[in-house]
């Protein structure tokens, strides 16, 4: 049986959701390990790129920045924000992106500024970043949260960026590029949208989880379909990749997704 | 040079080409009400929130990455003695490009849908959603920036200001070209002859340029690509001090407030700790 | 490869990395009813409008700049033949960039005032003044463009199509990303390792480029930075044949339906002279 | 006495219009031989940009072309139009703007474009270029042209480039950043523009003209002022800088404006 901690599960199961010859968002962190994985395995000619401005990066230890100078060497151009965010992002050539954040609803709108009332909050959180970019203009938008209770919520303190927004014909509205949220990844489940409503669906348990224990931590009604299967295992071989790409433990040695 | 209460194009990425040392010198200098523009920046934004030099800043992000949050930030912010106003990091790169061709607003699509277009602190009119007059899709106009100064900070200048850049650019010659004056900080100065022999390596050519300033290690703790990689215990130990506002306090003391110059802050983290930093070749870091 | 009926970005500017050869290569596959979209192409929108394969133009300039007037251009335009919609080249620019950024339009401070405004040919807003939503001033939106192919000359590529380019880039780093297809020409080889050493120096990244062309002198007459200098003798010479119909058709017979391929065409033009206009160091011309 | 061309004549006389410092757009011909020949008597530091992308340029042959690889080595950048037009041009950094015509009307507009009708025009010009960016933002914008009757004309067949529109109050009505025309240039004498209603005015003759000769040649109704000054004169120096500057006399053996 493989051995596995729970960021390298994460990392494993994110990195399905990247195809070859796919352009991909890596950012750092988890997306980073997802996508560097990938390369590794399954999706040798995805294009990683980095909102910085590097293209098909090729880094030889793990970035800790996206403007990271370990993302340069072997990519294959290094220019600017406006060419990663408006002339490949906004014109629609990004397939997948990567996002995290402290508050999602049901229908994956995303919360990655505050938590408390905007006039006056009790936490301070990044902000958007490239995020509301990445979320309006990437054709598909994986998620990645720590699942706890209080940040699946009915109402986000703050929306950073969009999901389906208020549900089908909302993105349209705007006339947002990207297709929106297609997986949302926590130590607990694998979520997708029901594309009928577009709102939150359970897709799969991790091991050693049950539906209730994923019921039991989100504050909407999460859609369950009757079959539920058990979320992939990593295989020995995707472990001693990541070990191989982040040697020191960097990524792997952290705490949280 | 910069007075209280102006406003200022912001340089550097992420991790690279961030203008520590300018950072450090507005908090020796007591500067305050500074209002700070870009789209994300680390440690140098924690320095100014920190040390109540700037008490606006219209930004994507702020936190170490990798490394985690923006403590002092957080913190200014709870206090309320920070406002933040809120774009992404396209809207702010756009905003740059706008004020650089001197043209009103630029227009994007992002933030649509979201608090980023609902919500404001202090700017009467932060974005302004229209019908598209040509296809009748909905688009969304960022008012363009022109600061009083912009900072950024290169690799290369020659004595006439003519910059170069290596690596990525981020944000930084739409940056450079939408301020009223700009501030160039190199590591290193080279002579025009070495300009004039590649003029398709400029980046920032001198007519934009007001002042210049050498000094190594500009960006410490932070790195500039084919100069030095980050320091990493440095950063690590900044992040872990301004956990706790006595931590931060220590960190600026000790650091910033502590030492006369920019020379006796490389003198304090070590010469030959520095060194050790130095970039290797064909890396870059 | 390029439907009748397409609407191209045409790369170059003024006498820079003209894509001639591809010009002649549309004529000799007997092109109809092709759109230019350009700032100031020369020697190429003359080849294309006279042999009849362009029929509609947005430019902004089209001469021999020192050499005179368009004498093809002008006779078509008479004929009725070609229609030019008529944009300046930092509308054009502009319109390339809103084209890339994928936005419906862009603001600038130009036409405004003028016929440019006023007067249009086929489109049925060729421009939109409007009221700042932010200041208030007046300011002219000009509608981009993603036709669709665009045509760009460099000076090198890698087997997987990332280019780089010396000297000037005009408007063709917005014109290669505003395309729905990039067809990239280039005068010569090089192995991806080359690029992946210098990545800040790739002009174009390979996700964008869907066919690359590898050719020499692509564009004799004009001039290619680092590898030749125009022809001034050819072109004197085509620019006073194409005064009459009659010298035009001689140009077209003899030059570019006369010969089967590029090498061909070279080979007319012969080795040897095309050897004597080969770029020195360090000028590059 | 010093003998000189009409060329010369008028190349030496455009050069007085550029101050040392100023950044000046080059282009070809006349223009560029004035902006040469300014930069190598009074104006050494003047600030030689061309529209395609180079700045501070220092050829060593003259251009033919903006874009001509004679404007790159030893200027201090070469990049682009959206520098040149935008960054520089638009933002309101270019002193000096030279344009020719093929017509111009009493306020310095100018037709570059159409002779004859639009709907079905009798000669098609080169059209605009940078002219109508330069006429817009430009702090001051120098027209040369040879004088021709049918070109100084009451009513324009087209209106490409904006001088000062309607007279006083029209270029601040559409946020014009620059300050329109300052000068006329002719092979027979120097116009300006009144202050007051913004119609060009005749300032000096040409040696060998007359005012009369002017009046005779223009089609609307020309501000002369009581004291019109004969146009200085090139001196030997000028001349000798001219031909080293222009060996081949690429632009010194033309005939025209």
């Amino acid at each position: 049986m493989v051995t596995y901690s729970k960021i390298e599960f994460l990392a494993a199961c994110a990195s399905r959701h990247v195809n070859d010859r796919e352009n991909v968002f890596g950012g750092t962190g988890l997306p980073l390990l997802a996508a560097l994985l990938a390369k590794e395995t399954h999706a040798a000619n995805a294009n990683l790129i980095s909102e910085a401005g590097f293209i098909d990066a090729k880094p030889r230890n793990v970035p800790l920045s996206v403007a990271d100078s370990r993302y340069y060497y072997r990519s294959s151009a290094a220019i600017g924000l406006i060419e990663t965010l408006g002339f490949i992002l906004q014109a629609g050539r990004i397939d997948v992106g990567f996002l995290g954040a402290a508050q999602i609803d049901e229908y994956g709108n995303l919360n990655t500024t505050y938590i408390g009332d905007y006039d006056s909050p009790k936490v301070r959180l990044p902000g958007s970043g490239g995020g509301n970019d990445i979320a309006s203009s990437a054709k598909r938008l994986i998620i990645m949260m720590t699942h706890d209770k209080r940040k699946f919520v009915k109402e986000l303190d703050h929306r950073t960026s969009p999901g389906h927004l208020e549900g089908p014909g909302s993105r349209e509205k705007w006339s947002l590029v990207g297709g929106g949220p297609e997986v949302v990844i926590t130590d607990m489940c694998q979520m997708d949208f029901d594309p009928e409503t577009l709102r939150i669906r359970l897709a799969s348990v991790h091991p050693g989880y049950s539906v209730q224990d994923v019921l039991d931590n989100v504050m909407f009604d999460l859609i369950v379909p009757d079959d539920v299967p058990v979320t992939e295992e990593p295989t020995q071989h995707q472990i001693d990749i990541m070990h191989r790409l982040d040697p020191n433990g960097i990524y792997l040695s952290k705490g949280g997704g | 040079m910069v007075p209280d209460g102006a406003d200022l194009f912001w340089g550097g990425f992420g991790y690279q080409r961030a203008p520590i040392a300018f950072s450090h010198e507005l908090v020796r200098q007591k500067k305050r009400n500074l209002t700070v523009h870009t789209c994300g920046s680390e440690v140098d934004l924690e320095i100014m929130a920190g040390a109540g030099v700037t008490t606006r800043f219209e930004i994507a992000f702020v936190a170490i990455e990798a490394l985690g949050l923006a403590n002092n930030m957080r913190r200014r912010v709870a206090e309320g003695k920070v406002e933040i106003e809120d774009y992404s990091n396209l809207a702010m790169a756009m905003r740059f490009l706008g004020g650089a061709l001197n043209v009103p607003f630029m227009p994007i699509r992002s933030l649509m849908g979201t608090d980023m277009v609902e919500k404001s602190r202090y700017r009467e009119k932060k974005v302004e959603v229209m019908d598209c007059p040509f296809t009748g899709e909905k688009i969304c106009l960022v008012p363009s920036l022109q600061p009083d100064f912009s900072i950024v900070h290169v690799q290369r200048v020659d004595q006439t200001g003519n910059a170069q850049i290596d690596g990525i650019v981020g944000e930084d010659l739409e940056g450079s070209r939408c301020g009223k004056k700009l501030i160039v900080l190199a590591e290193e100065l080279i002579d025009e002859e070495e300009i004039r022999t590649r003029p398709d390596q400029t980046k920032i050519p001198a007519m934009y340029v007001d002042h210049v300033v050498i000094l190594p290690y500009v960006a410490h703790p932070m790195e500039c690509h084919d100069y030095y990689d980050y320091d990493l215990e440095h950063l690590q130990m900044f992040h872990k001090m301004t956990r706790t506002e006595e931590g931060w306090q220590e960190y600026l003391e000790n650091y910033i407030l502590g030492v006369e110059n920019h020379y006796a802050y490389l003198e304090l983290v070590g010469w030959e700790h520095l060194h050790s930093l130095r970039a290797r070749k064909p890396w870059g870091y």
